[in-house]
């Protein structure tokens, strides 16, 4: 009884394993597309799907409490905010790049921060 | 827009002290403010104070079940000030928006901050270190950057202020409604000296200002610009008076005898102070560590005749403030 | 409410062993999250201002290797939860504690591929410091810096999986009774994390542009 | 109701009679405390540490206070002042602020209040306590060393690229409190869900614990991104390439990104269990059920997740984007909604009331009013065009001083008095207690007053001296702050002179309601004799029959 369950479990398991090696050669092929923007989407959304696949059978949150998933949901909505509304701002910034003088430092008295390097 | 601009007026803020365009609306939406705000402190302190008396332990006047049910007084408390907030955000947001739209004919000013101080330079090239001059009644655009840290170009009076990045150009414009001097901070921390980065806008009247710009192309004096390096280049930090480095003062040096370490004595000049900076180990002075590293390839000529500049001018009798523009 | 017999207290922490352990492991995973999620806000920050010398510098990283050790970190991560699966069942001690070392082995292999490349990109002078190849790329300085850090923690991460799955694979084996299933679980999920957080590197630095 | 904690309190004092050590006698050995998981220990451990670091940042605020008293900048150097400021700050935020109420209050409390025997995670509390000792000797290092001069708010690229002092050290010291705090959070978190006595629901846990989950959520969420931005920049000044570096393609207002998306939730770390103090002692002292309780709590969360959504405020004239200063300044205006439904509840839980004013009242009656101050100033730098002109200048000193000094520490010093019978099981002399406690609030209104007023006029911040026209509000801020100073003086000498008096607490000396006040004072080790009551409303005051009389156990108290 037991070790049918467990097998069912390791087939389960493997059926898993095999998608995500065939996500990550998909992945790797549309690297070598041209795909422009897309490259990047494309990349992300097979990462994503590999993501949800390790998270939702590997680690058991579709068996998980209600108290776990709403940890993994609420870090994952935090993360999403943080890159969300970081993003706001770069997405609506106008870019004016100003000539940048290296900075020129006198070295250290204290010897508490090397002395500026080469750059 | 200049219908609020009358009302602030007209709500006699002017005693404020703003002197651009956007203090009017700046002191009207404080004033706003400091009403609602004033109002809500005290009534929540009243009634604290009230109830405290009222209710005193030995007044006999408790209920236990008064206040259980909340429901619609936390609506009512709940919605009243999000309305009213949505309603302060406009106001706030829409004298914000403002200040990202320049007029057109606007007189640029560069702005390059390091520390620790400004350098600004008109249309016509006319550079001024520490100071501004503006027209009165015109708008002025600035377009400034930062070779360091991050500094902020701050006029109290005008209400106004953006920080200096660098690597990027931020912008800042207005328009000055007051003749007289106004005091430019750098508002954000930027190092040793960021309280010493200080420096005034002049607000003078059209033609006075032109005359201004046209009469000057000259630079600000050698002197000046030497105090600047002397500060930029972290002398100071050592050899202020104030400073906790073990470092000689430099105060009046010119023409001074100076006993060195291996006893010789000589007389401070031009080309002493070159090879201090430059070959600092070769004339220690009596007293001191040869801590000084060189200053070869960081300094240029031009500074190092700054710098002398400078120096001389601390040993005059009288030398007076080489930074008109502090304090 | 007011029935209450002077019974003695009995604290309630006897039977919540295995349901904190996970609570505690998704808990500190969520910080790990956060922890790599301020680098993928810099790296997005990075990469779309500069996406040529981004799409230049990745295709300087080695893609087979790092393609490889992407799928031996996904078959760790199946490895590991079989072992999970095995643990339930005392029966299978064994096979929990066969699974398990062969995670860490997984691991330590991952771990030597990435240190063939380092080695590769120290020789061809990828590291942005003195001397860095791509010094006149816009953009791909960053690139490596993120790079470099990304993975290492990566690594630091893995380094930490590795010494906790060899820890529990030698207690399961001699049936320590505090390697109980739920802490072998809390363990797998730690070690699911680390191959998450893989799973998102691999694209963002190898994959950034291969054509061209 | 109140007849349920009536008789609970009988039956401990009947219970008391065979009585196995207290947590304090169970072991005298300095092993003993070092070596201990009872999560009281802990506490006392934190309690002793955080003291010792509060009077060191407060040395340093001496110091800069001493030094502004004149516009010269005549005492110290500029450098020694910008030294001074920033390990005030750190110091203050990360050593002091950042673990108080949590560290102590939380870890003594959260399990005596939900009847648990300890925390989740007893080792992993005493390691959180190791690794705090650890991060705030590290910041001491740097500090001996000589130093960092960047501001608490380590900017870059002046703290990359250009400060000559001891960053990096310090920023590993922050990052390994960083790790403290997490572990605390995570710890606090899993205790809360796992360990609630049987028939404790969500809804019947006193705020103070709703306070200290909601804490321990944002210490989760929010460190770790302060952690890789410590990292980053200490990457920065060892590589001399980093995201935050212009010259190399960086973007120095990433760092601002990142920093503030710790630092401002940070604050909340701060606030919130204040709150949760305040939310005790408040009903307790009106002998009244806290008004509005469900919206109490939902009100914590709100702040809480709110707080995650709007860091950008302190942006406004970095040079981030119009559009992201719009949508961070409107999200600032609703995170100020539930901190006025808590304000208006507190107050309206006065009403009707039958109020003592014991020392824990007072000062939680002064963080009423210095908070309300610190929040609706709040709204004049979230109010985008006025920010322009206040922030980075006193006006913004005065209005976070208002919030931490006036409210967190406020709190901090009422549940010292409101607790200490039951962590020492001896009272505190209440007239010195109050006369501590009114000192505190006028030297505080004098101190920080004055400095709203400063930054309208344009005084910025960080400045070691300053025009001559500010002199006059300085030196009343500078006056205000030695009386502020002796305020927090006395308690450390009243306290330790109660320790040795035989002025002994029973087990509930203030009459209150909550599980922690079932126990002995101070409790055994294992926290509870009998398993303790878990009462129908948590908060279930009423005021005392016609002619006043104390509660029960209040007969031994002197006052």
């Amino acid at each position: 009884m037991k070790h049918a369950c467990l097998r069912d479990h390791a087939r389960a398991l493997a059926v898993a394993w095999a998608a995500l090696l065939a996500l990550m050669l998909a992945s790797l092929g549309s690297a070598y597309l041209r795909l422009g923007a897309g490259n990047a989407a494309v990349g992300l959304a097979i990462a994503v799907i590999k993501s949800a696949i390790v998270v939702w059978l590997f680690m058991r949150l579709r068996t998980s409490s209600a108290t776990v998933r709403i940890v993994a949901a609420t870090a994952l909505a935090t993360l999403l905010l943080l890159i969300g509304l970081a993003s706001v701002d770069y997405a609506t910034r106008p870019v004016e790049p100003a000539a940048y003088e290296l900075p020129r430092q006198t070295p250290s008295l204290a010897g508490a921060r090397p002395v500026q390097g080469a750059r | 827009m200049s219908g609020i601009v009358d009302l602030a007026s007209d709500a006699g803020l002017s005693w404020l002290g703003g002197a651009s365009s956007v203090a009017p609306r700046y002191d009207l939406l404080f004033a706003a403010m400091v009403l609602l705000c004033g109002t809500v402190a005290l009534g929540v302190l009243v009634a604290i104070v009230a109830f405290s008396i009222r209710y005193r332990a030995g007044a006999g006047r408790g209920d236990a079940a008064a206040g259980r049910r909340t429901r619609a007084i936390e609506i009512a408390w709940t919605v009243t000030p999000l309305v009213i907030f949505i309603g302060l955000f406009v106001w706030a947001a829409h004298d914000f928006v403002a200040l990202y739209r320049p007029p057109a004919d606007a007189l640029p000013v560069y702005v390059v901050a390091k520390q620790w101080m400004w350098k600004l330079q008109h249309r016509n090239g006319r550079r001024e270190i520490n100071e501004l001059h503006v027209p009165l009644g015109q708008p002025v655009r600035l377009l400034m950057t930062s070779q360091d840290a991050i500094h902020s170009f701050f006029v109290p009076a005008f209400r106004l202020k953006q920080d200096v990045v660098p690597g990027r150009y931020t912008g800042l414009w207005f328009t000055a409604t007051k003749l007289g001097e106004f005091r430019l901070f750098c508002a954000e921390y930027c190092g040793t000296e960021h309280s010493q980065m200080l420096g005034r806008i002049v607000v003078l009247p059209p033609a006075e200002y032109a005359r201004w710009l046209g009469s000057g192309s000259e630079q600000p004096s050698l002197a000046q610009y030497g105090f600047a390096r002397f500060r930029a280049l972290g002398c100071s930090g050592c050899h202020d008076p104030a400073s906790t480095v073990h470092a000689p003062s430099l105060e009046g040096l010119l023409g001074r005898t100076v006993h060195l370490q291996d006893g010789r004595t000589l007389v401070a000049d031009e080309n002493y102070v070159r090879d201090s900076i430059l070959v600092p180990g070769k004339d220690v002075v009596a007293g001191f560590a040869p801590v000084m590293p060189s200053f070869a390839g960081q300094v240029s000529e031009e500074d190092i005749q700054a710098l002398v500049a400078y120096l001389r001018s601390t040993g005059a009798p009288a030398p007076g403030d080489p930074q008109g523009a502090r304090r | 409410m007011t029935a209450a017999t002077a019974a003695a207290f009995v604290p309630a922490d006897v039977a919540h062993d295995g349901r904190a352990a996970k609570l505690g492991m998704w808990i500190f995973l969520a910080t790990e999250l956060l922890f790599f999620g301020g680098l993928l806000v810099a790296y997005a920050y990075a990469r779309t201002h500069w996406p040529e010398g981004f799409a230049i510098a990745s295709r300087r990283t080695d893609v087979v290797l790092g393609t490889v050790n992407t799928g031996v970190l996904l078959t760790s991560s199946a490895v590991i939860a079989f072992a999970v699966a095995c643990a339930e069942d005392p029966a299978q001690r064994r096979w929990t504690a066969r699974a398990l070392a062969l995670t860490a082995v997984l691991g330590v292999v991952f771990l030597a591929v990435k240190g063939v490349e380092y080695a590769h990109e120290w020789r061809e002078h990828l590291f942005p410091l003195a001397g860095f190849a791509l010094a006149d790329v816009a953009g791909a300085g960053l690139f490596f810096l993120l790079y470099f850090v990304m993975t290492g923690l990566h690594a630091l991460h893995l380094l930490i999986g590795i010494a906790g799955v060899c820890v529990f694979a030698g207690a399961t084996r001699i049936a320590k009774p505090w390697a109980t299933a739920p802490r072998v679980e809390a363990m797998a999920l730690y070690w699911h994390f680390v191959d998450v957080v893989w799973i998102l590197l691999y694209p963002l630095l190898y994959l950034v542009e291969r054509h061209a | 109701m109140s007849s349920v904690a009536e008789a609970t309190i009988d039956r401990v004092g009947d219970g008391s009679a065979a009585p196995a050590p207290s947590y304090l006698d169970d072991g005298h050995s300095l092993r003993s405390w070092l070596t201990t998981h009872d999560h009281k220990r802990i506490a006392i451990l934190y309690a002793i540490s955080i003291t010792v670091f509060f009077f060191i940042g407060g040395l340093a605020a001496t110091l800069i206070r001493l030094e502004l008293a004149t516009p010269a900048g005549d005492l110290v150097s500029h450098d020694t002042y910008n030294k001074l400021f920033t390990a005030h700050g750190v110091i203050m935020v990360w050593l002091f602020l950042i673990p108080s109420i949590p560290s102590v209050f939380g870890n003594f409390l959260v399990p005596l209040m939900i009847g648990a025997r300890d925390l989740a995670f007893p080792r992993l509390n005493l390691l959180s306590w190791y690794l705090y000792v650890l991060g705030g000797l590290i910041v001491l290092v740097a500090l001996a060393l000589g130093g960092v001069d960047t501001g608490w708010t380590f900017y870059a690229p002046y703290s990359t690229m250009f400060s000559n002092s001891w960053v990096a050290v310090t920023l590993v010291g922050v990052f390994v409190v960083g790790f403290s705090s997490i572990l605390t959070g995570l710890n606090f978190i899993v205790t809360v869900h796992t360990l609630r006595a049987p028939g404790l629901g969500w809804f019947k846990l006193p705020l103070f614990v709703w306070a200290h989950y909601a804490t321990s959520v944002i210490l989760v969420l929010a460190t770790p991104v302060l952690a890789i931005t410590t990292l980053l920049v200490v990457a920065e000044r060892l590589l001399q390439i980093g995201v935050f570096d212009p010259a190399h393609g960086g973007d120095p207002l990433l760092f601002q990104h990142l920093f503030w998306f710790y630092s401002h939730p940070a604050v909340y770390i701060m606030v919130l269990p204040a709150m949760g103090v305040v939310s005790e002692i408040v009903p307790c002292f009106a002998r009244k059920r806290i008004f509005g309780y469900r919206f109490m709590a939902y009100a914590i969360l709100g702040i809480a997740s709110i707080g995650f959504l709007v860091w950008g405020h302190h942006m406004f004239v970095s040079g981030q984007s119009l559009a992201a200063s719009l949508v961070f300044s409107l999200l600032s205006f609703l995170v100020a909604i539930p901190s006025a439904i808590k304000v208006f509840n507190w107050t309206a839980t006065l009403y009707k009331g039958s109020i003592r004013f014991d020392a824990p009242m007072l000062y939680a009656l002064g963080f009423i009013g210095l908070f309300t101050v610190g929040g609706l100033t709040g709204l004049f730098v979230a109010s985008l065009a006025l920010d322009v002109h206040l922030t980075d200048t006193y006006f913004v000193v005065a209005h976070f001083h208002y919030i931490m000094v006036g409210g967190s520490v406020m709190a901090f010093f009422g549940a010292l008095h409101f607790w200490w019978p039951k962590a020492t099981g001896r009272l505190y002399p209440e007239v010195w207690g109050r006369i501590a406690a009114v000192l505190i609030f006028v030297g505080f209104n004098l101190t920080f007053f004055p400095q709203f007023l400063l930054g309208m006029r344009g005084m910025p911040r960080r400045y070691h001296a300053y025009p001559a026209e500010f002199h006059q509000l300085h030196m009343a801020s500078s006056a205000g702050a030695v009386v502020l100073a002796l305020g927090y003086l006395l308690p450390l000498f009243y306290f330790s002179y109660s320790l040795r008096s035989a002025c002994r607490a029973g087990a509930n000396p203030f009459g209150a309601l909550g599980i922690e006040w079932q126990t002995r004072s101070p409790p055994p080790t294992h926290n509870f004799d009998r398993t303790p009551v878990v009462p129908e409303h948590v908060y279930d005051y009423a005021p005392p029959g016609p002619r006043p009389t104390r509660a029960p156990a209040a007969g031994a108290k002197a006052s």
